[in-house]
């Protein structure tokens, strides 16, 4: 477990948080919150809100009710973009890379619109500043790569790569962002056991990085391992929260969520 | 002689602006014209590509910013008595300026529902041009304005020189970090939003661009005919402007400028073309996609293309299902 | 020479080019004629159309591809827009036009190889005004036209020709072309208490809007149109008894007794199977003006030129005597739509200037 | 403007809506069925009375005959299309931006290709509804408004009753989904495709007969026509078939009215305009609450 | 019930599956275990017809299949449960439902009650019947994909990772339904990343990696090696190499 400490700032405070699709209420005045450091989980059955908060929270989806706090400032309803800039990033349940570009250019695009302060004007003419923000671009891109272990599939198409790999692509793309606060939505779908220890490793790693972590994920050897903090939802509304040791107990969650199966 | 291809594609760009740029000693007087015509479509799809190929918005409204560029230079002149630099650069700057509104309908709405607001902004400005005769003199159209430079010849060089400018400009914006940001939008705007894309200025720089070339290319248009009329700018038009960016490969700057020359001047080298000319274009144009868009097996036009190392379609992204 | 090479411009695409068609066939028919009878003088003419499209724009390019070819003379073009944007071309390669459009523009620009085998709008809209005051004793007119160059030419000539007779539009109505319903014009017509219509356009709308004038009730309305309303094309989209008591002027008409245009309209009609349009086919006399110069004088542009200026020639459809500014044609005809068929109601002859 | 006008007014601007909102309930059935905006389908709808102008007003067979070959002419026409062009492309899923183009494409060859066969110029036959008027008061009425009202309205229930009611309508749209997953259902993505192009041009062909006594036909007159159908279209909301017919109704009500009352000339301006606008504050049309995509 | 002999399959150029032979038996419940990019989901699309084999034959009751089309092959009484779930997005559930039965010429009530069991299951599901599936959660889906391909009542049932995305309540009893549908006369072919999961349900299990079979027996003694299993499932797609 790493960093959980009492003391420390929260990152992310969600309050009284509603959205609803017609008549169907998927998140319900909903209260969380992700302190510096923390690795938190998000569990819950299925269509129970986890998806759907993570897109209120990044702006993807605008909400009914409710505010968001991100390092001391409201953040609900604001461009996802802006939301991004802020510092938080995202990955996504279905994998929403763009496969007709390659490994490189998915990661960069986390660097998000523009030529990080150049010009249209520099670009075309190629000017000094321009090379050279591309340069430190680069490298800083690189540098991830490295760091998520994708360097050597750099240049590969990315709907080519592995399953798994895609994965960690989505990862590295939002670490480039350079966030405080990463949204992983089920990373370990469809991964097999290596890979998912593979994953945990990174997961951990990014933490030690000093980011905030909030993960959604159905396989409970992950959440039991890396969660310092863990929400239940259920039809929207939080129903337990509590270290997963704690709340893996309570037999509301037991009933809804966990059966027999899950400790 | 894959070599050889190979070497034709990295120097392209510069043997095609040689080519241009020996045009006028070769082509007799109404062959030089039609290279003229085609040089000024190239700037005009070379804006498209931008908006077409990278961002992957389709307009059906193209002709009527050129129309904007074109007739703005016009009216200045005519009207107003500006000097045609002077009246150039309003033209340019009013077009990019009616192009970067029309992004605003593009903040809500894509596929077939942007596409037909383009038609619609089509026909409205046609529209517009034919009744408010007393500025734009109707459908009388509208002469009298004079040229950037007094030989028809130095406006040729010019255009040729902002064509190969504007063609590097292009490529160096679709291999940027900013293209990368146009080309997103086209695969996948939410995660390219998440991931701190500003899609809507994204789409305002698309737009702007390509209307910026389109009123730019619509002023030469004026100087090359000295005459204009709404019927030039009709949604026809469009649908050829169209044609010119997808023949050209939707990526390739030198493909969008090759393919533009080319099927501008293709009805005078096939003089037969000239009363089905739209016929044959777009039977062309359905015949390449179907062959290059599908992969029917070896020997197929994308195999051939695909060997010989020459852009293909990037339409194809399958799901890994 | 091995040919005498003629172009004839004509809009073979787009919206007008079934007028284009007309125009082809008939100087086609005179070329035909004249090559089979051994050309002029052993030597074929080589007549070439080119495209002038429906668009005044690529009409230009037309004008310049057609010089590009260099033809001892030109037919054409056919629309007055391109007339007027593009005779500076013809002047700097100095070689004769023998042009179609109406607008009065055309031949007042001091282009000595401009030459009109057509009659301006300025000469018979005031016969139309008067013809509705004195003969249909018309006292409140109103007013339809396109916003296309030829049917806005029409109005600009309307309006004085109207106050010349004492007569003020009681209202004046627009549409732009491709509109197929004219439901609230025409009710704002009925509204304003019109008794006659000048209505201007191409033959699909003006076939609409005498269509929709007799399905709104309002077949009282007189209508007075241009030389297009004698086109076959009105009759069948409007459907005969729809146009019953339609007047307008035209350069030839099908009820002209002559035996001479009764002629030429048989073998027209026998030829290409369908009825005549009286106002496209008068380029079937410019070939033989043109021939009839070049066995006289030889393939030289500024001697066919100068034998155009002073021109006195009579043809199959019409006499032909050049003026001052080029135009060529003096016969006007008014004639009316009775019974199911054209009837010719006056004839005016202009002085030669 | 006495109430009688106002009246005539609105009936001939429903009349002509009715004619909008056929071509566009053929582009909501091709959108629902194969998740393509079809373009094409004005000049199909030309294409369809020229047919029928060749087999009933030149070749002079009888009418009802007439209709129904040139319905069938039309499938055939549709069915090749879908083997030829429309089918591979979605099979091999290509970018439906693609396909978009292809059906522009479509629009231009069609056009020109009826240009090359048929002319340019204008031309109609008899109108078979009759061409005498009807007067109810100081109203003035054409017998074909009627004819031409209870047939959309047939195609109309028929329509959402196949697509919404049968499993062959679900699953053709399913294959526009999902064509991986309709072919692990044993659906024949070919057959579908197939079917729904025939029945869109079939659709064109219906219209383009009920339309040619009217407008006369040119080779742009669908074009003229389909413009406004798309704005019908999505006005009334894309893929819709109650929305197409209500978009078309708006449109030729408010186009009729604008002209009326406030120019003629700047009436398209007028319908593109509320178009756009329209789409601003409801982008899904009046018929489909705006769904937001699931993330 | 269905044999495969020296299957290849390429994607584009590069044989995904180089050679692979295996048997499932009529009444038996067989999983195919493998690495991530084995070739897991390219054997099942191979089966279903999706992809055409380059090599090689497929026998289905008896039949060869690998030269038919998709939907010939799906009403021989075959069911797939495609990776990435693949509902349609814009039919809501029941339609979906509906569509699963495209096959049969079953009546009405028979679809019906064939429908109420997918919702008995999937309760979730009869809640969300007018849903339209592409606005369901990443489960939700997962579920209608599941119910809609046993609404076909197939002969062999294919599932590609069921459990993805499930909550393991609901894996629970998906796990006791497909053993139900197995005693009830249906064989299935499972594809599981949670090999412990799926072992414990199967009778026979195929282990794959980078195209090839590398390891096949009965459950229980696959499950015992377990060494020599981790090795093979840990081999993580090192076969790709473009
Ligand atoms: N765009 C939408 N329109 C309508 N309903 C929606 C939409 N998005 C989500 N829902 C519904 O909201 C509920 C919550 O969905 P969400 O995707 O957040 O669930 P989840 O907790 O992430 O589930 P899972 O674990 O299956 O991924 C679901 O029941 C879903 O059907
Ligand atoms: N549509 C495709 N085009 C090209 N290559 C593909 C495609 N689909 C899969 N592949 C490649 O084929 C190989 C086998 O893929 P497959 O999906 O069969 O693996 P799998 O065993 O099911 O893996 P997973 O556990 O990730 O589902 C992989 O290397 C993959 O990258
Ligand atoms: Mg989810
Ligand atoms: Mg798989």
């Amino acid at each position: 477990m790493v960093g959980s400490t009492n003391t420390a700032r929260e990152v992310l405070n969600v309050k009284g948080l509603t959205k609803k699709f017609g008549g169907l209420v998927a998140v319900d005045d909903l209260d969380i919150n992700v302190k510096e450091g923390q690795i938190c989980a998000l569990i819950g059955p299925n269509g129970s809100g986890k998806t759907t908060v993570l897109n209120l929270i990044t702006g993807v989806y605008k909400n009914d009710r409710g505010v968001v706090d991100f390092a001391g400032q409201h953040v609900q309803n604001l461009p996802p973009h802006t939301i991004c800039w802020k510092g938080i990033a995202r990955t996504f349940q279905n994998i929403r890379i763009l496969s007709s570009q390659t490994v490189f250019q998915n990661a960069l695009l986390g660097k998000g619109y523009g030529n990080g302060g150049v010009s249209i004007l520099q670009t075309a003419l190629n000017t000094k500043k321009y090379r050279e923000a591309t340069a430190a671009c680069t490298e800083e891109v690189d540098r991830i790569l490295e760091f998520v272990g994708l360097l050597d599939l750099k240049n590969e198409y990315a709907r080519n790569l592995p399953y798994g790999k895609q994965r960690i692509l989505e990862i590295a793309r939002a670490l480039i962002t350079g966030p405080k606060l990463l949204l992983l939505d089920e990373p370990a779908a469809g991964l097999n056991s290596q890979e998912i220890h593979a994953l945990m490793e990174l997961i951990k790693r990014i933490s030690e990085r000093g980011i905030s972590i909030l993960l959604i994920e159905h396989r409970m050897e992950i959440v039991g391992k890396l969660a310092d903090w863990v929400f239940v939802l259920n039809h929207g509304a939080k129903i337990a929260e509590g270290t997963f040791d704690k709340v893996k107990e309570d037999p509301a969650v037991i009933q809804a969520y966990l059966g027999r199966g899950g400790r | 002689m894959v070599k050889l291809f190979k070497w034709l594609k990295k120097y392209a760009l510069l043997i095609v602006m040689l080519l241009l740029l020996a045009a006028p000693s070769v082509t007799s007087q109404y062959e030089f014209y039609v290279v003229q015509r085609g040089v000024q479509n190239a700037i005009h799809v070379l804006g498209l590509l931008i908006l077409i190929g990278y961002s992957g918005m389709l307009s059906l409204g193209s002709a009527a910013l050129l129309a904007t560029g074109a007739y703005t230079y016009g009216i200045l002149l005519v009207k107003v008595g500006l000097n045609p630099w002077v009246g150039a650069a309003l033209a340019v700057a009013l077009t990019t300026f009616i192009g970067t509104g029309l992004a605003l309908p593009a903040f809500r709405l894509a596929g077939p529902f942007l596409v037909v607001t383009t038609v619609g902004f089509g026909e409205i400005v046609r529209i517009l041009i034919l009744n408010m005769e007393p500025i734009t003199g109707g459908a009388y159209g509208l002469a009298g304005f004079a040229k950037l430079l007094p030989s028809t010849r130095w406006v040729y060089y010019l255009m040729v020189a902002a064509l190969f400018l504007i063609a590097i400009a292009v490529k160096r914006i679709g291999e940027s970090r900013l293209g990368l940001a146009l080309k997103s939008l086209r695969e996948d705007e939410v995660a390219a939003e998440v991931m701190g894309v500003d899609v809507r200025r994204a789409k305002m720089v698309s737009f702007a661009l390509s209307a910026m070339l389109a009123g730019l290319s619509g002023v030469f248009l004026a100087n090359l005919t000295g005459y204009l009329s709404p019927d030039s700018f009709t949604a026809a038009e469009s649908a050829s402007y169209l044609l010119m960016v997808v023949m050209g490969g939707m990526q390739s700057v030198t493909g969008a400028i090759v393919s533009s020359i080319v099927i501008t001047s293709l009805p005078e080298v096939l003089r037969f073309l000239s009363s089905s000319r739209l016929l044959v274009y777009s039977l062309v144009l359905l015949v390449y996609l179907r062959l290059n868009w599908v992969r029917t097996g070896k020997g197929s036009l994308a195999g051939l293309m695909k060997t010989l190392g020459f852009p293909l379609g990037t339409g194809r992204a399958k799901d890994r299902s | 020479p091995k040919s005498y090479r003629i172009c004839h411009l004509a809009p073979l695409t787009g919206d007008a080019s079934f007028q284009g068609q007309i125009l082809v066939n008939a100087a086609k028919l005179a070329v035909d004629e004249i090559n089979a009878k051994g050309g002029i003088n052993g030597v074929p003419i080589e007549y070439i159309p080119v495209d002038e499209t429906s668009s005044t724009a690529t009409g230009i390019e037309a004008v310049r591809k057609a010089l590009a070819l260099n033809p001892v003379a030109v037919i054409g073009p056919n629309r007055s827009g391109t007339i007027l944007a593009a005779e500076a071309l013809w002047k700097d390669a100095k070689i004769p036009f023998i042009t179609d459009g109406t607008n009065a523009q055309t031949t007042k620009k001091g282009n000595p190889y401009t030459f009109r085998i057509q009659i301006e709008s300025t000469y018979w809209i005031p016969i139309l005004a008067r013809t509705a005051k004195e003969y249909y004793k018309v006292t409140k007119p109103a007013v339809i036209y396109g916003t296309n160059e030829y049917s806005k030419g029409l109005w600009d000539a309307t309006l004085p020709a109207l106050t010349q007779y004492g007569l003020a539009p009681v209202t004046v109505q627009t549409y732009n072309d491709g509109d197929r319903d004219f439901t609230a014009q025409l009710l704002k017509i009925k509204a304003a208490g019109a008794d006659a219509l000048f209505c201007y356009g191409y033959e699909a709308e003006i076939g609409i809007i005498l269509r929709q004038r007799v399905e709104l009730g309002m077949k009282n309305l007189l209508v007075f149109g241009e030389r297009g309303c004698s086109s076959p094309a009105i009759e069948q989209i409007a459907g005969t008894t729809n146009i019953e008591g339609l007047v307008c002027s035209t350069t030839l008409s099908q009820g002209d007794p002559d035996p001479a245009r009764q002629a030429f309209i048989k073998k027209y009609t026998s030829t290409f199977k369908e009825p005549l349009s009286p106002t496209h086919v008068n380029h079937y006399d410019s070939i033989y003006i043109l021939a009839d110069i070049i066995k006289r004088v030889g393939d030289n542009p500024e001697k066919i030129r100068t034998e155009l200026s002073k021109l006195n020639y009579v043809g199959a459809l019409a006499r032909y005597q050049a003026d001052s500014e080029g135009n060529l044609v003096h016969t006007i005809y008014t004639q009316v739509f009775q019974n199911g068929k054209w009837t010719p109601l006056i004839k005016e002859e202009y002085p030669v200037k | 403007m006495t109430a009688a006008i106002l009246l005539q007014l609105v009936l001939n601007g429903l009349a002509m809506g009715i004619i909008y909102s056929l071509p566009a309930l053929g582009i909501s059935l091709i959108w629902n069925a194969s998740g393509l905006f079809n373009f094409a389908q004005g000049d199909l709808l030309t294409l369809g009375g020229y047919v029928m102008l060749s087999l009933f007003g030149k070749a002079g067979l009888p009418y009802i005959p007439s209709f129904i070959m040139t319905v069938a002419v039309m499938g055939i026409i549709g069915y090749a299309l879908s083997q030829a062009y429309f089918y591979p492309m979605l099979e091999h899923r290509v970018n439906p931006q693609i396909i978009l183009i292809g059906t522009v494409a479509f629009s231009v060859f069609i056009r020109n290709l009826v240009l090359v066969i048929w002319g340019t110029t204008p031309q109609t036959y008899k109108n078979p509804f009759g061409s005498s008027v009807l007067q109810i008061g100081e109203l003035y009425l054409m017998p074909h408004v009627i004819w031409i009202v209870a047939i959309v309205a047939v195609l109309l229930i028929t329509l959402q009753y196949f697509l919404r009611g049968t499993m062959v309508g679900t699953a053709m749209r399913a294959v526009a989904q999902r064509p991986t997953a309709s072919y692990l259902m044993g659906i024949r993505n070919d057959r579908m495709i197939a079917l729904t192009f025939m029945l869109s041009t079939a659709i064109a062909a219906v219209s383009g007969v009920l339309i040619s006594p009217i407008i006369p036909l040119t080779p742009s007159m669908g074009g003229i026509i389909a413009v406004k159908a798309m704005a019908a279209v999505l006005i009334g909301g894309l893929g819709s078939f109650s929305g197409a017919l209500l978009g078309g109704v708006a449109v030729g009500i408010a186009e009729t009215l604008f002209a009326a009352f406030v120019s003629s000339t700047y009436r398209d301006i007028f319908i593109f305009g509320v178009l756009v606008l329209f789409l601003l504050f409801r982008p899904g049309g009046i018929f489909r609450a705006s769904v937001s995509e699931k993330v | 019930m269905l044999k495969i002999n020296d299957l290849v399959v390429a994607y584009e150029v590069a044989p995904v599956l180089h050679s692979v032979s295996l048997e499932v038996q009529a009444g038996k419940i067989v999983t195919l275990l493998g690495a991530n990019g084995a070739g897991k989901s390219t054997t099942l699309k191979a089966i279903s017809g999706l992809i055409k084999p380059l090599s090689g034959s497929i026998e289905f009751c008896g039949e060869v299949i690998s030269n038919k089309r998709p939907d010939e092959i799906v009403k021989m009484g075959l069911a797939h449960v495609p990776e990435g779930r693949l509902v349609f997005p814009g039919l809501t559930v029941t339609e979906n439902l509906k569509i699963g039965a495209y096959t049969r010429k079953a009546s009405r009530s028979e679809v019906k009650s064939d429908m109420q069991k997918a919702f008995d299951l999937f309760p979730r599901l009869a809640e969300r019947c007018n849903q339209l599936a592409g606005t369901m959660s990443g489960g939700e889906q997962q579920m209608l994909s599941i119910a809609r391909a046993m609404m076909s009542n197939p002969k062999l049932l294919m599932l590609d990772e069921p459990s993805l995305g499930l909550a393991p309540v609901i894996i629970d009893s998906i796990m006791d339904k497909i053993r139900e549908i197995n005693e009830a006369g249906t064989t299935v072919l499972l594809i599981e990343q949670n090999a412990e999961l799926a072992l414990s349900i199967s009778h026979y299990a195929y282990v794959l990696s980078v195209g090839e079979v590398v390891l096949s027996g009965d459950s229980e003694s696959i499950a015992e090696d377990k060494a020599v299993l981790e090795a093979y499932l840990g081999g993580e797609s090192e076969g790709r190499t473009d």
